[in-house]
């Protein structure tokens, strides 16, 4: 699946996006996998309070399935306006 | 209803005219403008708009179709820009269209409270200083509550 | 401030721009504008506003200058005609300018429901039946007990 | 003192001002004398509750005095905007 990355999460990460070969089932079982990667993932993900994420473009819960998901986003609480 | 997202300026006054001129069966037009703003203590230079292209369109869609759905309105505009901007540039407006001014007022303030916290947008602050990612602030989520 | 009552239309487009123009420490501007609407049963030929000269001007300015205390504001415009208009013309506008967006809508629906029930204009509709005084609604006297 | 007549209760009237030399205390004794004058006046202050009084450009209730006012209106409740 595309994983994105926006605003300081992306600048953490150091990339805007990468395509990520994973069996997760959740977001949150995503998350785990990217964080054990190496020290700027697990940097960017060290507190989900901060994060949002979104599924194909619609916002989604870090319980959410991935099942059938061919794109993930996360990034921090918007700021629109 | 008209959603834009853009790197260009927008003149603000072109498309609020537009917007309003012509109408006979809408009593009442409502526009908001957000403006960049100078930073009183470290004067910025530069407002950066970063965005999630499609993502943005998808969810001002959704927030417009929304509010058409609660209030009595014959028409919504969405214009939000990204990019670089300067102290006092226009970054975005809605505006919406109804019979009645208590709709119009109620679906813009709507459409901001929602724009502001569900649409993928972040801003950065870059000063003398260096760089800042301007945070959300809890306000503007407890804002939702009120729909 | 800017207070205007005239007979003359006025440019909504041109004023708007003009009011959210060049302004770096105002992040927020709210406009209202009033467009005459058509009669759906009884086609309206034309819309005729008298008014008060003298306590108009001074109802307005009164109305605008508690705005002006109640919220954080940068500036306050309203322009109201009267006079004869036809449908689709626009009636009058108020805008606001502040730092933050909820000072600015706050003050424009203030503005708005003080200035329907508090200023001295009266509104007469005429259609192919006859002429008749528009009466004034409980819900527009209801609404400034919100304030 | 000059007496002013807005929308219908000018057109029941029939003039849009006048100068009135009147003793009343208050409006209600003004708008008293007023209807007493002729059919047209009755007709307009027959439903006080259906008027609004200003006093030298303010609103005012109709127990207000009318000691040193220079300019009385009457007009029904107003519908700007």
């Amino acid at each position: 699946m595309q994983v994105l990355y926006f605003a300081w999460v992306r600048e953490r990460i150091g990339l805007p996006r990468e395509e990520i070969d994973s069996s997760a089932a959740t977001v949150r079982e995503l998350v785990s996998e990217l964080a054990a990667r190496e020290d700027r993932y697990a940097m960017a993900f060290s507190d989900l309070s901060a994060l949002r994420v979104a599924l194909d473009q619609d916002l989604a819960d870090f319980d959410a399935p991935l099942a059938g998901v061919r794109e993930v986003a996360f990034f921090p609480p918007m700021t629109g306006g | 209803m008209r959603i834009v997202v853009q790197k260009a300026p927008f003149d603000f006054g072109a498309e609020a005219g537009a917007f309003a001129a012509g109408r006979t069966d809408m009593g009442a037009v409502v526009t908001f403008t957000g403006v960049v703003r100078d930073l009183p203590d470290d004067p910025l230079k530069v407002m950066e708009i970063e965005h999630y292209p499609g993502m943005t369109e998808r969810a001002l869609e959704k927030i417009a179709t929304e509010a058409s759905e609660r209030w009595n309105l014959g028409d919504v505009l969405v214009i939000h820009r990204f990019g670089p901007m300067t102290p006092g540039e226009q970054i975005m407006m809605v505006a919406t269209a109804a019979p009645h001014r208590v709709d119009a007022f109620a679906a813009a303030e709507f459409l901001m409270d929602y724009l502001k916290s569900r649409a993928p947008f972040w801003k950065k602050e870059i000063t003398g200083d260096g760089a800042d990612w301007v945070a959300a602030k809890d306000e503007d989520e407890a804002a939702l509550d009120r729909w």
